[in-house]
């Protein structure tokens, strides 16, 4: 089973197990993982939920899943435009739920950087910055990033530039899922075929593991969801990532 | 939280019966334009007490009210039954009389003050107001620019009402709603009250939404439930689809008791209970 | 000639020759007079301006000219609405060139009392509001008012309450017009069948009157334009202003 | 002062024209979706120079100005070329090289200073950033609530374009602009700015736009200009006219001199001109 738990297909699934019934859930640009997980909760889950997005849309019925997660065709069907001050005013009058958040480094207590590698004011690497992250981490209910790599030098015991404080509920990466327990980052579970012990390797910040163990497998309805809305792998493939470096 | 998709039309007295006394209505429209009327008559029925109502430029609806003893407070800008009625009477004499406390605003205060809570945030600055009375009256505060480029810009408090309350031209069954021609201040009301609720002319299939999404001034997940009822702004216009019934507003203004208990046996809302039972 | 030009009249084309070519002029709530002096520029001159109103029209093309000067149909045969927030915006950073704001009460400074006839606190007569006031005349390049009755109780030395300071740039009542000079009012012209004296003996504020004389008359054009927007003679019936009245 | 009645429409040339050197542009869209590229690109041909770039999420029109040495400070959001191309390369490069000042911002603080410019006044309360380190980097100040109901907000300082140029599906000879889908940040962009122009897919009958004023983002007297040029935000999408070009956003990202030179010979508005010899 775990072996067809890709690691793409294991973020998917776990950021969208981060929706709950009746809450409001946005995700935002450069943001594919997100936009799917929204679109597989629709498809896998029972409940129904309030899904909107950058690109205007409110509960819309895309008649396509776009490689961009901002492409208009992601209001396709909505009801309503719910632009981008209506979203972030709503964010920050405390009516988003869960927000799905980018980010390039994360710290243990879930603080991000999106900003630059070294030194802000001479960058090694000018990263994208932050979107909304100052403004709506702070003030969303909830919310939950991503890495695609998980690294000392992405899972980070000191961020290079702090972009968003506030703290994020959750982080989900190739081998783990992490969940905010007093304001820090807790192990929750780490993929069927990693460990405890690879994810403290693999991780340059401490935190806690007593209730953590391995993630639950991915349900039938999950794995129909997402093979429904990348049924040619296309976004597996963009996505490439990878469970571990061949040489670490 | 968001409301989800359930089916949320109602008959207007189960609207109104979501709303306590005490409660804060920010009322949507402008004097005879656009106001949920329907709604505002109900809570008379329902004896309503004690509503603060906020309202850049109530008339018809803050004046029913105040007839009939349903108000506490009054935050406003601008109050009359404009047309050739001039002055809103039983709201002058609530005033005039004590019975009624009033926190004059300039319209745009107001609706900085409404646009702090819908940003989120305590306080609002707002042009203008150098010199004016009512900053002091209201303990408005000035604020000077702390990036030295400006001189003092007075800050007006967040203002977040329990209600908003709104009159659309069309609403889904999901309370999608949406209005033509100018929807006055109901957008940024609709954005800082704690709940929307919605008064529709007609109900439409959720696929006409569907078609003209960048129409709709609020949507579903925003509105806790909706009524529908042809002519409920009555006896105001709703835009395109009815104008101001100025007779009915004159023979509102008149004098006696009976004057208001043939007026509010005359509205459409009073048809719909009678066909409701 | 004088003996046709009603004191309505009179108000409604002297508000409208305060119109300048290309500038954005505003007419609001509770303000047929300036409502129609904009309908009444825009048939009797030959220049284009922006005319837009409470009722979100942006030069509207009305099919009638309807009682009550907020009433939608002003908004008809308009090319965009442009609603309340966004024309006390436009006011505040500066983009309003002339606005048309009513008044109780005025003093020679141009100051407006909308409020309360006696203390605020324990008003005799409890006014409307300002509605925009205290916004808009501070931050309007220019504005100009009307009263319907030139009295010492409306054209006052002191306001019972100051709603909104800043200064009209011009007031027009049945027997004047005041074009703000120095930070004060001061008398343009009177209506031909009155005089300086009349208008000294009404006004309870000083003025300076040293440009004073009688106002131009009505050009044939702005007969005609408020002819044909008050065919039956339905506004300036319901307005019902005298020149004086009958024991002053 | 508003723009008056005139006919308004004029080529991508001479609508670039008006902007000079050195001037700050609030672009509208965000990443690849609805941004004024034809314009955009314009610039580079009349080798524009020293431009300040003004929006929340810019992409492919931040990096082809950086490329073409055209920006002198950047005031945005978040930064990338989106779909899968990951980093706008060649804007990362020129903010390592120290070429382009760079204001960092959340989407939001550039919207709260927008705001401020909009409203006519100094400053605009944010809600969050606390904690943020982009706060100190921009000498963001904390103020207290002078109402004493919250803690410290951060405002922000008004931010005031000298240009707000947005695309539009549809323009009036007068120059009113609507927007299908949603319309990003460009609304509060052209409230802001000191001058707006437009680039429109199509010009439709002024009568289009009165059956359905609701529509319009931006009224005629607001607009000082407007170009119209189907295909204007190629290689990004337009809905819901065309989506985005992924083949020529990657012929774009070609590393070689003559990979900038063929795009933009490729461009829609490069055939214009030819059309117009």
């Amino acid at each position: 089973m775990s072996e067809s738990w890709s690691p793409f297909a294991y973020i998917v699934t776990n950021l969208a197990r981060f929706i709950r019934p009746h809450e409001v859930t946005f995700s935002g640009v450069n943001s594919s993982l997100p936009m799917l997980a929204c679109l597989l909760a629709r498809r896998a889950y029972d409940f129904d939920f309030t899904y909107i997005n950058v690109a205007g849309g409110v509960d819309p019925i895309p008649s396509s899943v776009p490689i961009s997660s901002s492409d208009p065709v992601l209001a396709e069907g909505s009801t309503a435009i719910f632009g981008n001050e209506d979203f972030y005013d709503l964010c920050t009058r405390g009516g988003m739920d869960l927000c799905f958040l980018g980010a390039a480094q994360v710290d243990g207590r879930g603080r991000t950087n999106v900003s630059a590698i070294g030194d802000w004011h001479h960058p090694k690497v000018r990263l994208p910055g932050g979107g909304g992250g100052a403004v709506m981490l702070p003030t969303a209910k909830r919310s939950v990033t991503w890495r695609t790599e998980h690294s000392r030098r992405t899972m980070v015991e000191t961020l290079d530039f702090v972009t968003a404080a506030g703290g994020m509920h959750g982080v989900v990466t190739p081998i783990a899922v992490f969940v905010k327990q007093n304001d820090r980052l807790a192990l929750a579970s780490w993929h069927p075929e990693s460990s405890l012990e690879e994810v403290r390797e693999r991780t340059a910040f401490d935190f806690e593991a007593g209730q953590a163990r391995p993630t639950e497998s991915p349900t039938q309805r999950e794995i129909e969801a997402l093979a429904a809305l990348d049924p040619e792998r296309r976004f597996e493939t963009d996505a490439a990532i990878v469970l571990r470096k061949e040489a670490v | 939280m968001g409301i989800a998709r359930t089916a949320k039309i109602e008959s207007v007295a189960k609207l109104a019966a979501r709303i306590p006394d005490g409660a804060s209505l920010a009322l949507g429209g402008s004097f005879l334009h656009r106001g949920p009327f329907a709604l505002v008559r109900e809570l008379i029925r329902q004896q309503r007490r004690d509503l603060e109502i906020i309202k850049q430029s109530p008339g018809y609806d803050i004046d029913i009210l105040c007839r009939a003893g349903a108000v506490r407070r009054a935050r406003t800008g601008i109050v009359a039954m404009e047309g050739n009625f001039g002055l809103a009477p039983w709201y002058r004499r609530a005033i005039e009389n004590g019975d009624v406390e009033l926190e004059e605003h300039a319209c745009a205060t107001l609706t900085a003050g409404l646009r702090a809570s819908a940003f989120g945030v305590p306080f609002m600055p707002c042009g203008g107001i150098h010199g004016s009375a009512l900053a002091e009256l209201n303990g408005w505060q000035k604020l000077p620019d702390p990036y030295g480029n400006a001189g003092e810009t007075y800050v007006i408090p967040k203002i977040r009402p329990d209600f908003a309350i709104v009159l659309a031209n069309e609403v889904t069954e999901q309370g999608d709603a949406r209005v033509f021609g100018t929807s006055h201040w109901d957008r940024i009301m609709t954005r800082a009250a704690d709940r929307v609720l919605v008064v529709a002319e007609r109900q439409v299939a959720t696929d006409t939404f569907r078609e003209r999404p960048e129409l709709t001034l609020v949507p579903h997940f925003m509105v806790e439930a909706a009524a529908v009822l042809p002519n409920a702004g009555w006896p105001g216009s709703c835009w395109p689809d009815y104008e101001v019934d100025y007779p009915a507003v004159e023979a509102y203004l008149g004098r006696d008791e009976a004057a208001l208990a043939d007026h509010l046996a005359a509205a459409p809302e009073a048809r719909e209970e009678i066909a409701h039972v």
